[in-house]
């Protein structure tokens, strides 16, 4: 399998803070990933360096054997790398097809904005979002929003797809929806990132897990054998017991 | 898209019919109702689509009036100077937009402020070139008074026209796409592929063309320049002001707003000889406090009372 | 010899750059709000030394404290009944809605007070006084000291007093500061009062130095502005330290280039700063 | 607290309103005479504003008061006819256009200052407006060919010499000058002229320092001519930056054998304001109270004006308030001397003028700019103003920081 995503050694320094710390891995062409890890593990810090948000202090990124570390977030974006943000971000006073048509027409190769429409039309329909094109973005229930960031992320037409807590504040119903929705992404071709803090959901749907810790990575492999990983164990029971006295970091 | 331009076309021909008919006050008047839809049409650029502050308008405006103050005391002629007043000021912007528009907010407000400053002290203190605090003369032009105010309006009315058309063409372009993009959440713009940095400089610039071709002009109607009247300070709140009026964001917001300002100025300013600063600030306190979308927004709120009940 | 005189000259006028400063950095600090009416108020603090003193003989310096008190109530006022209202719209909103309030404020001045310069002259001025050639301003001096005083207590009032310390809480997060249990719009008005009163009683404290107009607001603003700028928001020790650099760099500007050129000087600096350093030469780290 | 304040205000706007609107009520319905002026009562020049208005005000009531203008075999009412251009220029010309077409004025004063007048003449010139500038001293503003525009003072060479000349004659002593002068239009000129003015007689200028409009500190020039060690300071500009840099000439030691300011100690607000240390300090005005001219326009002698003056607004005319007056009575010998309101024939009959009034000889040169004034030089002494020249007016001699 050829290798989508490689990083070398990347770290981010905020202040006096690591928050991520020399991390390495891979990702290959087609694959699943799940990204895991504590609150504060720095799972969202690291999706940032990868998109361009913010730049690394050091270490590099390779997409498609490609340097894409000094890269800023329009041209990551443009390469075919897309996110969902943990937060939803819509913008607010656009209606819902607005929203998805930006993703198709900065970044997924719409040749002009009749163009963009109707391919947002169609990643509308694929989400279930079908029935409310029309509205203002900042009108939807949490579950659609989710939803609708799923949709701008395909509309940037994504060789990788990043999803950060896409399910998070989502019942058991709506989460097998989104799930059912990224097997089928998948399926596409699509490889994808997935960062989820539910275990069932990480070990039906990914391939292969790797675990952050304070900015470090902790494990590397399938997901049976990560989540008997002791480290990880510890992480995330050290974790909850540090969470109950003091308050975790955020 | 299609009823926009209606609206454009029809309104250009009605301004310049009641020109053509009125006596010359009147004709200034509506001169400068040009000038106002034209100033806030392109702060709208920036300002509205982008959603950054600026108020670098008064820079752009008495940068062309003063670029094409000074050319065309060298003797060049006069629509060539109106020209290279609007790309002066753009290339301007361009460069220091480069410098400025990584800031946000207050900062970028204060940068573009401190422009204006800047380009008055400059002007002020280089008396050989441009007349520094002394002003600056333009040569009379030779036609009769009904010949010339008709003239002027003429040039402001097509300059509001090209630049409400750039408006009407900017929202339906990818560009303005990008730029609302921009203005609602600028990060996430940019993770969407929007180039932010290339798109709002773009925009500043093209705040700045028509501005600075609306200062050139404005120097050759009333003839005679000077710092503290090209690089006020007012020149850059009032675009502000008729946006916040009719409506941000829109297309013809700016220019509802500038009539509304500019029949309110008249108004004031005949009526409060002492105290029309005062005025203008208690419609500026009002608009702000209970009508901050706008004239319209009363309209569309009165309209979904009358259908509710 | 004559760089000393240059020195002692930016740096009196760079205490007095500061304290027009300080208030206005507070409110922009902590209620994210740029206040045009700073200037005004500075010259509504003037005019009350200077009726104070012509109808009472009180002294300037007396009639700090006059002037602070009726500032403030002002301020008070116009927080609670105007810019409250609109507190959370975008600084280009409230920016407006106290540019307004400046037009409507100046031009009273100008109707009741007129625009004609005027000066308190002292009976008794304090000399100049000349240490090694270097001529020392007696009135400056001490207009410089009770300065310095004042923005130390204000400095005090905001570390020590409860106030301050909701004051504070509500510039780091007015949110969480409102889930305490702050009263958050009271602390708004609060603060604004205090940027008032800043103002009020630097005007009576400049009142010896400078002729009285309403037509100086706007250069008073347009210091504060450049001093914040350089010393990074809402913090006193960035406003004593930009103003203090404004002053030098004006002082050593005008002395080198002409004074002519001091302006444009500090502006050019101002944009260099601006591109370098956007959080001000201090940074911004709660007002402190 | 804020309630009570904003209905002080709204009170103070509607009684504001309702005089202005029983004004204009009123002035129509005679036959009149209507005069337009663009003042800026607002803004930066507000003072100086403040000033014109009150000279144009009391000709007006005096003109009134004695039967109105009488041309043409009727008798005309005087109605001044103001707009606030609110210090800016482009407003004011917009003023002045709006007041020929839409008040239908019949005669126009000119803006304050040289470059406003002179902008707004251009408009006046086009509609063939008399106009009359009270405030316009630059040579710049006469010397455009226009026919319509007269100007009530006299070019700026002649407020330098006569000070160089009496200063130079007086006290050998002083050989070194320090200029300091506001970057502005009238301000730099008169510098200027005083820098030729000055070197024609032979005397050194060891510095010549412009500041910005709005200089807040003049310490540093101050320090700098400190240390060329003039004996005599000449500065130009308005009342409140002459108020300042001579405070800061006490502080910082910078104190000469004369020291000369330029145009704001002929102010009464001027010698108030500085007090004590306006004591001594030389200056030239266009006019003073204490020139003495039997005048044949509607004021009679300078006595007579000061009198009238001195009833309506208590104390003395300066230069430019009685500028604006006289600019009224010289507008009004025009119309009779013309017998008509026509405002060509208006205009032939002002520029043949040679007639003396209260103000002093009125002949207006080719261009418009009256030639026939000798503008007195004064000194401040006690917070009075001191007539040192011409010598017919004289009422002391100069005098010299020890």
């Amino acid at each position: 399998m050829t290798v989508l995503l490689e990083l070398k050694s990347v770290s981010r320094q905020f202040g006096g803070l690591n928050a991520v710390n020399d991390v390495s891995f891979q990702v290959s062409q087609g694959e699943i990933l799940g990204l895991i890890g504590p609150n504060g593990a720095g799972k969202t810090t690291l999706i940032n360096l990868i998109t361009g948000v913010h730049p690394a202090t050091s270490g590099r990124i390779l997409f498609d054997g490609q340097d894409i570390t000094k890269m800023r977030a329009h041209q990551i974006a443009r390469k075919g790398l897309a996110r969902t943000f943990q937060v939803v971000q819509p913008f607010p006073k656009m209606t819902v097809l607005e929203n998805v048509a930006t993703g198709a027409l900065f970044a997924g190769g719409a040749t002009g904005l009749k163009d963009a429409f109707a391919q947002a039309r169609q990643h509308l329909e694929f989400t279930g979002l079908g029935d409310s094109v029309d509205k203002l973005a900042s009108t939807l229930t949490l579950a659609k929003r989710k939803r609708l960031e799923l949709a701008k992320g395909l509309a940037m037409r994504p060789r990788l797809l990043m999803l950060d807590e896409v399910n998070a504040g989502l019942n058991s119903m709506e989460i097998d929806d989104a799930l059912r929705m990224i097997r089928t992404i998948a399926e596409r071709g699509v490889t994808i990132i997935i960062i989820e803090h539910l275990m069932k959901v990480m070990l039906s749907t990914a391939q292969r897990i790797v675990a952050l810790h304070y900015g470090q990575m902790i494990a590397d492999g399938v997901p049976d054998a990560v989540l008997r990983n002791p480290r990880v164990i510890e992480a995330y029971l050290g974790s909850k017991y540090a969470a109950a006295h003091s308050g975790s970091s955020a | 898209m299609k009823r926009d331009w209606v609206i454009l076309v029809c309104g250009a021909a009605a301004i310049g019919a009641l020109g053509w008919s009125g006596d010359n006050y009147f004709i200034r008047l509506l001169t400068i109702l040009c000038m106002y839809a034209t100033l806030a049409q392109s702060w709208n650029f920036i300002g509205g689509f982008a959603g950054y502050p600026s108020f670098a308008t008064a820079a752009f405006f008495g940068l062309g009036a003063y670029t094409s103050g000074v050319l065309q005391n060298q003797g060049l002629p006069i629509l060539m100077c109106w020209g290279l007043a609007g790309l002066c000021a753009a290339v301007f912007a361009v460069l220091i937009g480069g410098a400025i528009l990584h800031l946000r907010g207050h900062y970028f407000a204060i940068a573009t402020l401190i422009i204006a400053e800047m380009l008055r002290e400059i002007v002020n203190t280089t008396p050989n070139l441009t007349g520094g605090g002394m002003g600056l003369n333009l040569p009379i032009l030779r036609i009769s008074v009904d010949v010339q105010s008709r003239v002027f309006l003429l040039a402001m009315l097509v300059l509001a026209v090209v630049t409400t058309a750039a408006a009407i063409l900017l929202q339906r372009s990818r560009l303005g796409f990008g730029l609302r993009c921009i203005q609602q959440n600028e990060s996430a713009a940019s993770i969407l592929g929007v180039n932010a940095y290339q798109y709002k400089t773009a925009a500043f610039g093209m705040s700045a063309v028509f501005v600075g071709m609306a200062g050139a002009i404005y120097a050759s109607w009333v003839n005679y320049i000077e710092p503290p009247d090209v690089f006020d300070i007012l020149i850059a709140v009032k675009p502000l002001v008729m946006v916040l009026l009719g409506g941000i964001g829109t297309i013809f917001g700016p220019i509802i707003g500038a009539m509304v300002l500019l029949a309110l100025e008249e108004l004031v300013w005949r009526n409060f000889l002492t105290v029309h600063a005062a005025a203008l600030g208690v419609i500026i306190i009002l608009l702000v406090l209970f009508l901050p979308n706008g004239l319209f927004s009363l309209l569309k709120d009165l309209s979904a009372k009358r259908a509710k009940q | 010899m004559i760089y000393f005189q240059i020195l002692a000259n930016g740096l009196m006028l760079g205490a007095l750059y500061a304290c027009i400063a300080v208030g206005f950095s507070l409110v922009w600090g902590v209620l994210n709000v740029i206040n045009i009416l700073h200037g005004t108020f500075i010259v509504l603090g003037s005019y009350i030394a200077f009726f104070a003193f012509r109808f009472a003989g009180i002294h300037p310096f007396v009639s700090v404290f006059i002037a602070g008190f009726v500032l403030f109530l002002m301020g008070y006022a116009i927080q609670s009944a105007m810019i409250n209202r609109v507190i959370a719209a975008p600084v280009l909103i409230t920016l407006t809605l106290t540019f307004g309030i400046d037009l409507v404020l100046n031009n009273a001045m100008l109707v009741a007070f007129s625009a004609d310069y005027r000066k308190i002259n002292l009976p008794s001025p304090l000399p100049s006084f000349e240490v090694a050639s270097i001529f020392l301003p007696g009135d400056r001096v001490a207009a410089m000291g009770l300065a310095l005083l004042l923005t130390i207590l204000l400095y005090f009032l905001l570390r020590a007093t409860n106030v301050g310390r909701a004051i504070i809480a509500v510039r780091m997060d007015r949110e969480a500061a409102a889930l305490m249990g702050v009263d958050v719009k009271r602390v708004n008005a609060i603060t604004f009062g205090i940027g008032a009163l800043m103002a009020g009683a630097t005007g009576a404290l400049i009142s010896v130095i400078y002729p009285i107009s309403p037509l100086n607001s706007s250069a008073f603003l347009g210091k504060a502005f450049v001093v914040c700028v350089l010393g990074g928001l809402g913090s006193v020790p960035g406003a004593l330290v930009g103003g203090l650099m404004l002053g030098v760099l004006e002082s050593f500007g005008g002395f080198w280039f002409g004074p002519e050129h001091a302006v444009t000087l500090s502006f050019g600096l101002l944009l260099i700063l601006l591109f370098a350093r956007p959080g001000g030469l201090l940074g911004k780290r709660g007002y402190e | 607290m804020s309630r009570e304040w904003t209905s002080k205000l709204l009170t103070r706007f509607a009684i504001a309103g309702a005089i202005l609107g029983s004004a204009v009520v009123a002035g129509q319905a005679q036959e009149t005479i209507r005069v337009g002026a663009p003042l800026p009562m607002t803004g930066p020049l507000a003072p100086e504003g403040a000033k014109q208005k009150k000279g144009y005000d009391l000709w007006a009531e005096t003109a009134n008061a004695k039967g109105g203008i009488k041309a043409n075999g009727k008798t005309y009412k005087v109605e001044i006819v103001y707009f606030d251009y609110a210090s800016n220029t482009p407003r004011a010309v917009q003023g002045a256009e709006r007041m020929i077409t839409e008040d239908k004025v019949n005669f126009l004063f000119a803006p304050f200052g040289s470059g406003a007048s002179k902008a707004a003449s251009s408009v006046s010139e086009r509609y063939g407006i008399p106009t009359i500038a009270a405030t316009a001293s630059s040579a710049e503003v006469y010397d455009q060919g226009y026919k319509f525009l007269f100007g009530t003072l006299t070019p700026n060479e002649t407020v330098t010499e006569p000070i160089a000349n009496i200063v130079t004659s007086k006290n050998k002593d002083v050989k070194k000058v320090a200029i300091l002068a506001r970057n502005d239009l009238f301000p730099l000129a008169v510098a200027q002229q005083m820098e030729k003015s000055l070197k024609a007689k032979g005397m050194e200028i060891v510095a010549f320092e412009r500041y910005a409009i709005g200089t807040m500190d003049h310490s540093a020039a101050v320090t700098q001519m400190r240390a060329a060690r003039p004996d005599w300071v000449y500065a130009t500009g308005y009342v409140n930056d002459l108020i300042l840099i001579r405070k800061q000439m006490n502080e910082l030691g910078l104190r000469p054998k004369v020291i000369t300011m330029v145009a704001g100690p002929a102010y009464r607000e001027f010698a108030e304001a500085t007090g004590p240390l306006g004591e001594n300090i030389s200056s030239v005005a266009w006019w003073h109270p204490a020139v003495r001219y039997k005048g044949k326009d509607v004021f009679g002698t300078t006595e007579a004006f000061n009198k009238a003056w001195d009833a309506k607004y208590k104390g003395e005319a300066d230069y430019a308030e009685a500028s604006a007056a006289a600019a009224g009575a010289i507008l009004q010998l025009g119309i009779e001397k013309a017998d008509s309101i026509d405002p060509k024939k208006v205009r032939d009959a002002l520029a043949s003028l040679d007639v003396e009034t209260f103000y002093g000889k009125v002949k207006f040169g080719p261009s418009g700019q009256i030639t026939s004034l000798e503008p007195p030089v004064f000194q401040l002494r006690g917070g009075k103003t001191v007539v040192v020249w011409p010598e017919a007016v004289k009422q002391g001699e100069l005098e010299f920081f020890k």
